[in-house]
């Protein structure tokens, strides 16, 4: 048994055991053994990795196993990982640690809540280990049609609505991913000889440009969808909305991740000429989703809906600084991914406590809660902080290393660009200023909020295990982002031997 | 004709023995015990089904007008496995009072109608064809009106039989067309007479049309969704697996091996129609409540997505619509099997009755939402191996396009299978179908299926096997 | 071999029938005689077989067999036809097609 | 060479200081985080003297120039290359000189809250943010590279908006921290733009490769040209809005006498001393490439400075509040500071200005901070912030009043106090340069002495009020940071910054010049004359020369209604006509198609319901029908 596939491997055994659970109230204690055992493991892969690659170990991807599965296609069940996946794989860990502490409360079906939230994220470790596309397609799927049922049976609001639109939206993503997906297998062997599904072999031949004209933007708008990419975000301020806390924390922490990493590692990394070709039509489309998720946050009223515009913006970075091909800005992107996973997920953390506690989401009827739950109130400040940009903390980092990595691109248009989309942080600032001003600070508004109770020791954890990542990632930045350019440099040569500037 | 011989149309000398040995205990048992004869005959069927994996000799009989090769063992066994998932499924239902005097006439009807498709499998001669598809057509024509006393039954079985009827009739007009420009019904010899002149592409036309309403592909689907509602539910499930299911394995042969020279004709006419079928099955279950429609209208846009495996004409394509039949069949056969135990519980099919069911009866809701998940193409379940087989095989052509309006059209299947997911888990109701039992029967049926839905996907070793005996224009 | 008659009047007449068939199977009304028109369908293909056996392959007969198989067919189908309108006409009380149309939509 | 490595400990202590009071300081020492705190900066303090004193009396110079020291340096980010964020102590004159003048102001600032927070509701969380803010305000000003002095110049806003919204249940507090953040906020995006024009062309952050007179950033910048200025122009200029804003020049100016609101110990010390002299900090930090490659930037600097100091000198003769009186007070003060920079030449004499740019910095951090505490003592005398409300007060605080008074006269420039010779220097450089400038800024010494004295004599003379309980000085803790503070203001002048502080590290000789100095002295001494007329008893005059002066008195009181411009801006523009069509938008056309492209699935599903009809006979039909379009699809159309 190889390391990597004990990612897929302890959550469905996880998923077993809440399975042959007689009794429910053991359901959560066995999620989180099972979450935290990944915990500890993705913390080994991460000590792993670094060992191996401090040992001189120069391999693209690490710890390959691959196994024949079906013959006939040369579909394979490939595993390997990266600086990137590594990181990544740790970012989804924390996130489902923390969000099975922030669900500790659900009771309604219970044990159900736990296994669809587990296979959820089963999808995700899937999808992150996966060197070979059709497994990574199959754990794509995997992690998101799961969103169906925890939105619609748990959540609120306009659950049904919601959930139908974001699963058939992100359905229709991954249609168009199939499509790519197929047209790359294809062409994968120009030159004649086997076709293959595996990235790493695809990556060594060049597909035709003709081919990659045209697969490049399904794929890279089938993985768009997923990554709020304008004008196909509108399942996610609606989807966020209605989800449950954990399954939103969940969903734009990590599963909003999937769309980013496909589009770099399968869309441009595979398809690189293409991708320079066409990359100013997206450029423009992620410019708009970064400009037009800040301004549209700023005149949302409730809480979740802030911050999935606020979400649409920040993953809207992540796919631009894809686009700009350099190092840096990937490097960016990657950190971004991180960053912005953990901040939104403690944000969503937050916004279910807080929902939990006042029973309404709607900023004008909350006030002056800081005096009330001082707690929360700082864990909400330290995380709109982080949102904003501040030193020190994650955002921080990820924003100025795209920032600085987009602007290094040799042509102008770019560069103007650039420019208008970081006009977005000071937006940022102004939403989640108002928010911060609102909800928290300011006399206490309503009565009925005098006595809310401050956070209880799970939900303490949960915040501070993300709060802990993001401050760590904002105050040493450095191994995180040497870890990731280690791993981007074969695949910024590439780009750039294909696309001589 | 040496014995040897015989032993190549094992599948049909057994099936007729069967329905032979049927027909005898409905003579020697007594009038209060004729329910024993479900379980013989399921007995007797079983025993079939696994005799049909013994390795058994190909070649061909009747000069030629029979043939039986890997490949159509291999379907004929797929076939076998969905009749005894259908036969077990239908013993609750055979139980009921009313249906005490018909058990035995159920069964071998449907072993005669299994026979005819067996004979339409392996046959080599348009004659044993047409012999082959009205033996599996009539009898299901009486099925379907079994319920003497529903008019809804007595209605289906109309439609089914004046509808077949005609489909035969402008089949075989296709055929004696046919006939009349080559001058053979050899498959092997009209392949190498054709010549793809007017007159030929009309009674091909024709030909198609004909098996197209077997298949139940837009234009000629409109039967399909009367038929099912109206009938016995088990004959429905029938009818939307068994049947559709050989008359595609006919088809793809056919295709392949006696109108190669015609391709690129068929390949645009199964894209038109394909593209007509997924969708307009789509557009029609979006809004059906009744959920044996829904399921017709549901097989009607699979039907859709099963016509891209044929498209290419390769060998891929055969393996994957093979493959996906097999799917198919576990997965349809897994949510007929719980509306079936439904229905004979309660008596209720539509989707509002549905409401709330997972309170009361979780297995039951988690079986149908896996199998509708498979039908939709979701993983990890098999569904999903099956359609990204089928549209591989579109796209080794290179059929983007068509896939693309297949993926987008499953993105519309996902929605209404989801609208009885959600009906199951999301939807409250005041008064859900109370929780109940069902009985040993149901649930072994319901655990295979579910066993199928699983294991086929993930078991690389059944699509290679498939793969394997498949073969390409 | 019959000289008077060429082929081709065989096959109009066939066509005649096949779509006489086809128009009394889409027109009449009557379960009973939309019946008839498929038997009318079946009868113009059992022609066409038997001309063109006839006419261009004298030398085998598939054609003369393959239209006795759809006599038999033909008959085991009107057979249970009939049953089922028997039951149409005891459920409906009628053999008109257009009032049985309980399902719709 | 000496070992500076220890610096690396000046700003790292509270740091910790901050981690430790933050996390710890209110659940188990509440009482005891002032003395942790206080006695933390009074390390560094003493570090930093030491620090001082090695760098400008013991470490060889070179060249008969002081040497920029790295004393450490670590990469925190590496971005490509040559492009990395280090975090590193770099030591060069106005970094040493700021670390005196931070951490004694913060020293005395610290002292002075013992007292002065005492008892109030957060008290350890007051002390955790100072910390965090000297914690910024320190590696702000020894950024090795620019990056690094964004990352603090961010960090110092965020302590700023922290302590501007201490009182977090006050909704004008939280306003006005709200406000002060977003508006540095907005400069701030013009310094990120600013550098990273700068470090694309240039490929590096490095403050000391960036500031070589002989870099290639200086010979080399000047050439790409980009709508008629050069690009390094254009980078200067953007940084130099960073700097516009978090110095509360013209037009960032508006948060600064809102952020008035927080406590005024942090007036003190963020708003008047440190924080906002970091705009000014950050342009004599550039000021080689200012000077020697972007001459337009310069002028600009120059510009932006005299009209804030005017603007500003006339709103402050109008205002009430006494605490918005320092405020512009101190927009004006660093007007001077920016002008000084701007009529600066590099090296030698032309140099003048860059040093009497720091000099009246390093002063004026010592009266500002004195006056700012003084008026502390005031409001924690009177519960009341407004010069209405006061008068008379000489003789209930007596130490407040002669320290304040010593404040007063030196920001009038009266010799032989620091203010006088700094600002001296900054009007005789002027003098050398432009001539309007010249002429704006010695307008405003007049102003400024009038103003001043106003508050003076309105607060301590005029009209004796009747207190609802009668004042009384404020305890040691206070009082001491005030002489103490007095004493600096009185000394400091003396320091010849000219052989200390220089644009280019080396002494160079300047004297007073008398030319400019005396009708400086005079121009004070009559707005002091004015103002004593005026307001040392209660008069009728002012009001009378409002209403006679009706609308200009009007405009200046509501401060030329810059503030009703922003509104204007944020809620109409951004708020109404971009994020709410943005929002409308969003749901009504761009979700509503996705809906629409549902509802429109559906819809056609009802339409074609009837192609389902139930009748034999028309399935009949279609299904002919089919099959015949099919033949002459295939057979005629499509072959």
């Amino acid at each position: 048994m190889d390391i990597l596939s004990l990612f897929v491997l302890i959550p469905v055994l996880t998923i077993t055991g809440i399975l042959l659970l007689k009794d429910a109230r053991q359901v959560r204690l066995v999620a989180i053994f099972g979450m935290s055992l990944q915990l500890i493991m993705a913390a080994v892969l991460v000590f792993l990795y670094l060992s191996a690659r401090h040992s001189g170990n120069t391999d693209e991807m690490l710890f390959v196993k691959d196994y024949l599965w079906f013959k006939s296609l040369n579909i394979h069940y490939a595993v390997g990982v990266d600086g990137i996946s590594v990181a990544l794989i740790s970012l989804t860990s924390i996130v489902v640690f923390a969000g099975l502490f922030a669900s500790w409360e659900v009771e309604y079906l219970k044990k159900e809540f736990f296994i669809s939230l587990i296979l959820l994220a089963t999808g995700v470790f899937g999808f992150f280990i996966s060197i070979d596309l059709f497994t990574m397609f199959l754990f794509y799927e995997l992690a998101v049609i799961p969103m169906y049922l925890l939105i619609g049976i748990w959540g609120t609001g306009p659950k049904e609505y919601s959930a139908m639109k974001l699963t058939l939206m992100l359905m229709g993503g991954s249609a168009l991913l199939l499509l790519g997906i197929l047209g790359i297998y294809f062409n994968s062997a120009p030159n004649g000889g086997r076709l293959t599904f595996n990235i790493l072999e695809i990556s060594k031949v060049v597909i035709p440009i003709s081919a990659q004209r045209i697969f490049f933007p399904l794929t890279f708008i089938g993985f768009g969808v997923l990554g709020a990419l304008f004008p196909f975000h509108t399942w996610s301020p609606d989807g966020h909305a209605s989800a449950p806390t954990a399954v939103s924390m969940l969903h734009a922490g990590v599963l909003m991740k999937l769309g980013g990493y496909g589009a770099f590692r399968v869309a441009i990394f595979l398809m690189p000429q293409a991708a320079k070709e066409l990359s100013w039509i997206f450029i423009i489309l992620t410019s708009i989703s970064v400009v037009y998720g800040a301004f549209g946050a700023i005149a949302q009223k409730d809480l979740k809906y802030i911050n999935a515009y606020s979400s649409v913006s920040h993953c809207g970075l992540v796919l631009f600084a894809v686009l700009m091909m350099n190092k840096t800005a990937m490097n960016g992107a990657i950190i971004q991914m991180i960053s912005h996973g953990l901040m939104t997920a403690l944000f969503f953390a937050l916004i279910g406590m807080l929902y939990g506690r006042t029973h309404t989401r709607m900023i004008n009827q909350m006030g002056g809660l800081m005096k009330v739950i001082p707690f929360l109130s700082v864990c909400y400040v330290i995380a709109g902080l982080a949102s904003l940009g501040l030193p020190g903390l994650s955002g921080f980092v990820a924003e100025m290393t795209i920032f600085v990595g987009a602007f290094q691109h040799p042509e102008l248009f770019y560069r103007i660009v650039t420019i208008l989309a970081i006009s977005s942080i000071v937006i940022t600032a102004v939403y989640i200023l108002r928010v911060i001003a609102v909800l928290l600070l300011g006399p206490t508004t309503n009565e009925h909020f005098e006595h809310l109770p401050d956070a209880k020791w799970f939900e303490k954890i949960s915040v501070v295990t993300l709060i802990g990542s993001v401050a760590a990632i904002g105050l040493a930045p450095f191994w995180l982002s040497s870890m990731i350019g280690t791993s981007l440099q074969p695949i910024v040569d590439r780009i750039v031997a294909l696309n001589p500037f | 004709m040496s014995l040897g011989t015989f032993f190549i149309m094992r599948h049909e000398l057994l099936l007729i023995t069967a329905a032979l040995l049927v027909l005898i205990a409905e003579i020697f048992v007594d009038a209060g015990k004729k329910r024993s004869i479900s379980l013989f005959s399921v007995i007797i069927f079983g025993v079939i089904t696994l005799a049909g994996f013994i390795p058994s000799p190909t070649g061909t009989v009747f000069g030629g007008m029979y043939i039986s090769s890997g490949t159509t063992l291999l379907m004929k066994n797929i076939l076998n496995i969905g009749v005894f998932l259908v036969f077990i499924q239908s013993l609750t239902w055979l139980k009921k009072e009313e249906n005490s005097e018909k058990i035995s006439e159920y069964f071998i009807l449907l072993i005669f109608t299994l026979t005819g498709m067996n004979f339409m499998i392996s046959a080599g001669h348009f004659l044993m064809f047409y012999i082959g598809i009205e033996l599996a057509t009539i009898p299901i024509a009486a099925l379907a009106a079994f319920d003497r006393y529903r008019n809804k039954s007595a209605e289906a079985g109309i439609k089914l039989i004046f509808s077949s009827a005609l489909s035969s009739g402008i089949l075989l007009y296709g055929l004696s067309m046919i006939y009349g420009t080559t001058g053979t019904l050899y498959f092997s010899e009209v392949a190498k007479l054709f010549v793809n002149n007017n007159l030929q592409i009309l009674a091909f036309i024709f030909f198609f049309a004909g098996m197209a309403f077997k298949i139940s592909i837009v234009p000629f689907h409109l039967w399909t969704a009367d038929v099912y509602e109206g009938s016995p539910i088990n004959i429905t499930s029938y009818l939307s697996v068994i049947s559709k299911g050989a008359a595609v394995f006919v088809l793809i042969i056919i295709l392949y091996t006696v109108f190669p020279v015609i391709m690129g004709t068929w390949q645009k006419t199964i894209y038109v129609t394909a593209i007509l079928t997924m969708t307009i099955g789509n557009l029609f279950a979006i809004r059906q409540q009744n959920l044996k429609r829904f399921l017709a209208f549901s097989s009607i846009s699979q039907a859709g997505y099963i016509l891209l495996g044929f498209i290419g004409g390769n060998q891929l394509g055969m393996a994957s619509v093979i493959y996906y039949i097999l799917v198919y069949i576990f997965s349809n056969l897994g949510a007929f099997g719980v509306v079936t135990a439904i229905s004979n519980a309660t008596g209720k099919e539509n989707m509002d009755d549905y409401n709330g069911l997972y309170q009361t009866n979780p297995k039951l809701s988690l079986i149908m939402m896996l199998a509708l998940f498979s039908l939709a193409g979701i993983p990890p379940v098999a569904g999903f191996f099956g359609k990204f087989f089928l549209f591989t095989a579109a796209a080794q052509k290179g059929f983007y396009l068509l896939v693309l309006i297949a993926v987008l059209n499953t993105i519309i299947s996902l929605f209404y299978y989801l609208l009885v997911v959600k009906a199951m888990f999301i939807n409250k109701n005041e008064n859900p179908i109370e929780k109940f039992r069902s009985d040993f029967p149901t649930r072994f049926a319901l655990g295979l299926c579910v066993a199928g839905i699983v294991i086929t996907g993930f078991a690389s070793i059944i699509f290679e096997a498939i793969k394997n005996l498949s073969f390409g224009v | 071999m019959s000289t008077g008659i060429p082929v081709q009047y065989f096959l109009v007449l066939a066509t005649i029938m096949f779509f006489t068939g086809i128009y009394g199977f889409l027109t009449r009304r009557n379960l009973i005689t939309m019946l008839m028109s498929v038997e009318l369908i079946l009868n113009a293909v059992n022609i066409n077989f038997l001309a063109f056996n006839r006419y261009l392959y004298p030398h085998k007969l598939e054609g003369m067999f393959f239209s006795l198989f759809i006599i038999a067919v033909a008959a085991s189908e009107a057979a249970v036809a009939i049953a089922i309108v028997i039951n149409i006409y005891r459920r409906f009380a009628t053999i008109n097609v257009e009032d049985v149309n309980e399902m719709k939509h | 060479m000496i070992n500076f490595s220890y610096t690396i400990w000046i700003p790292l202590l509270p740091f910790f200081m901050f981690i430790f009071l933050g996390l710890a300081g209110h659940k188990y020492f509440p009482k005891l985080s002032g003395i942790l705190g206080t006695c933390g900066l009074a390390i560094i303090t003493v570090l930093s003297y030491i620090t001082a004193y090695k760098y400008f009396f013991t470490t060889e110079k070179v060249d008969g120039a002081f040497q920029k020291i790295t004393a450490f340096n670590t990469t925190w980010l590496q971005f490509t290359d040559k492009l990395h964020i280090d975090l590193g102590v770099l030591l060069d004159p106005i970094s040493v000189m700021m670390l005196v003048v931070i951490t004694t102001v913060s020293l005395m600032v610290h002292i002075y809250s013992l007292g002065y927070m005492k008892g109030e509701k957060g008290f350890e969380r007051f002390f955790a943010f100072l910390s965090l803010f000297s914690f910024s305000m320190l590696g702000l000003v020894l950024a090795t590279n620019i990056f690094q002095m964004y990352i603090f110049w961010e960090l110092v806003g965020v302590s700023s908006f922290l302590l501007i919204g201490f009182y977090y249940q006050k909704p004008s507090a939280v306003r006005a921290s709200k406000k002060a953040f977003i508006v540095t906020r907005f400069a701030d995006l013009g310094f990120l733009i600013g550098i990273l024009i700068l470090s694309f062309n240039t490929k590096t952050f490095d403050f000391i490769s960036l500031t070589d007179p002989s870099g290639t950033a200086i010979t080399q910048g000047s050439g790409i040209g980009f709508l008629g200025l050069s690009i390094m122009t254009w980078s200067m200029i953007f940084v130099f809005m960073g700097g516009v804003g978090k110095s509360a020049m013209f037009p960032f100016h508006i948060w600064l006498p809102d952020a008035m609101e927080g406590p005024t110990p942090v007036s003190a010390l963020i708003h008047a001393a440190t924080m906002v002299v970091a705009g000014v900090y950050l342009v004599a930090r550039m000021f080689p490439i200012y000077a020697l490659a972007a001459p337009v930037a310069l002028n600009i600097v120059a510009y932006v400075g005299a009209f804030s100091s005017i603007f500003a000198a006339i709103i402050a003769c109008t205002q009430t509040d006494i605490k918005r009186v320092l405020a512009y007070s101190t927009m004006s003060q660093i007007g001077y500071m920016m002008l000084a920079l701007g009529v600066s030449g590099y090296g030698g004499h032309e140099g003048l200005g860059y040093m009497a740019s720091m000099f009246h910095l390093f002063t004026h951090a010592m009266f500002k901070a004195l006056l700012f505490l003084g008026a502390g003592a005031i409001i924690h005398a009177v519960h009341s912030n407004h010069m209405t409300e006061m008068g008379g007060l000489r003789k209930y605080l007596p130490i407040t009043h002669i320290t304040f008074l010593i404040a007063c006269l030196t920001i009038a420039g009266i010799p032989p106090l620091s203010g006088f010779f700094s600002k001296d220097e900054i009007l005789a450089a002027a003098l050398h340069h432009n001539k309007l400038l010249f002429a704006v800024e010695y307008a405003v010494a007049g102003l400024t002495a009038f103003y001043m004295f106003r508050l003076y004599f309105s607060v301590f003379w005029g009209k004796e009020t009747a207190y609802h309980h009668t004042p009384h000085e404020a305890p040691a803790t206070m009082t001491i940071p005030l002489i103490i503070l007095a004493i600096g203001s009185v000394l400091t002048g003396f320091i010849p910054f000219n052989q200390l502080v220089t644009s280019d590290g080396r002494a160079f000789e300047s004297e007073l010049e008398l030319m400019v100095a005396i009708p400086s002295v005079l121009i004070g001494l009559l707005g002091i004359g004015i103002a004593y007329i005026l307001y040392k008893k209660e008069s009728a005059i002012p009001d009378k020369l409002a209403a006679t002066f009706k609308y200009s008195y009007k405009w200046a009181y509501n401060k030329f209604y810059m503030d009703e411009v922003y509104l204007f801006v944020t809620k109409k523009i951004i708020f109404k006509l971009i994020s709410e069509p943005v929002a409308w938008f969003d749901r009504n056309v761009v979700d509503a198609t996705m809906n629409a492209i549902a509802s429109v699935t559906q819809g056609v599903s009802f339409r074609i319901r009837g192609f389902q009809s139930g009748q034999l006979q028309k399935y009949g039909f279609v299904f002919i029908t089919g099959a015949i379009m099919l033949a002459i699809l295939f057979i005629y159309l499509w072959k």
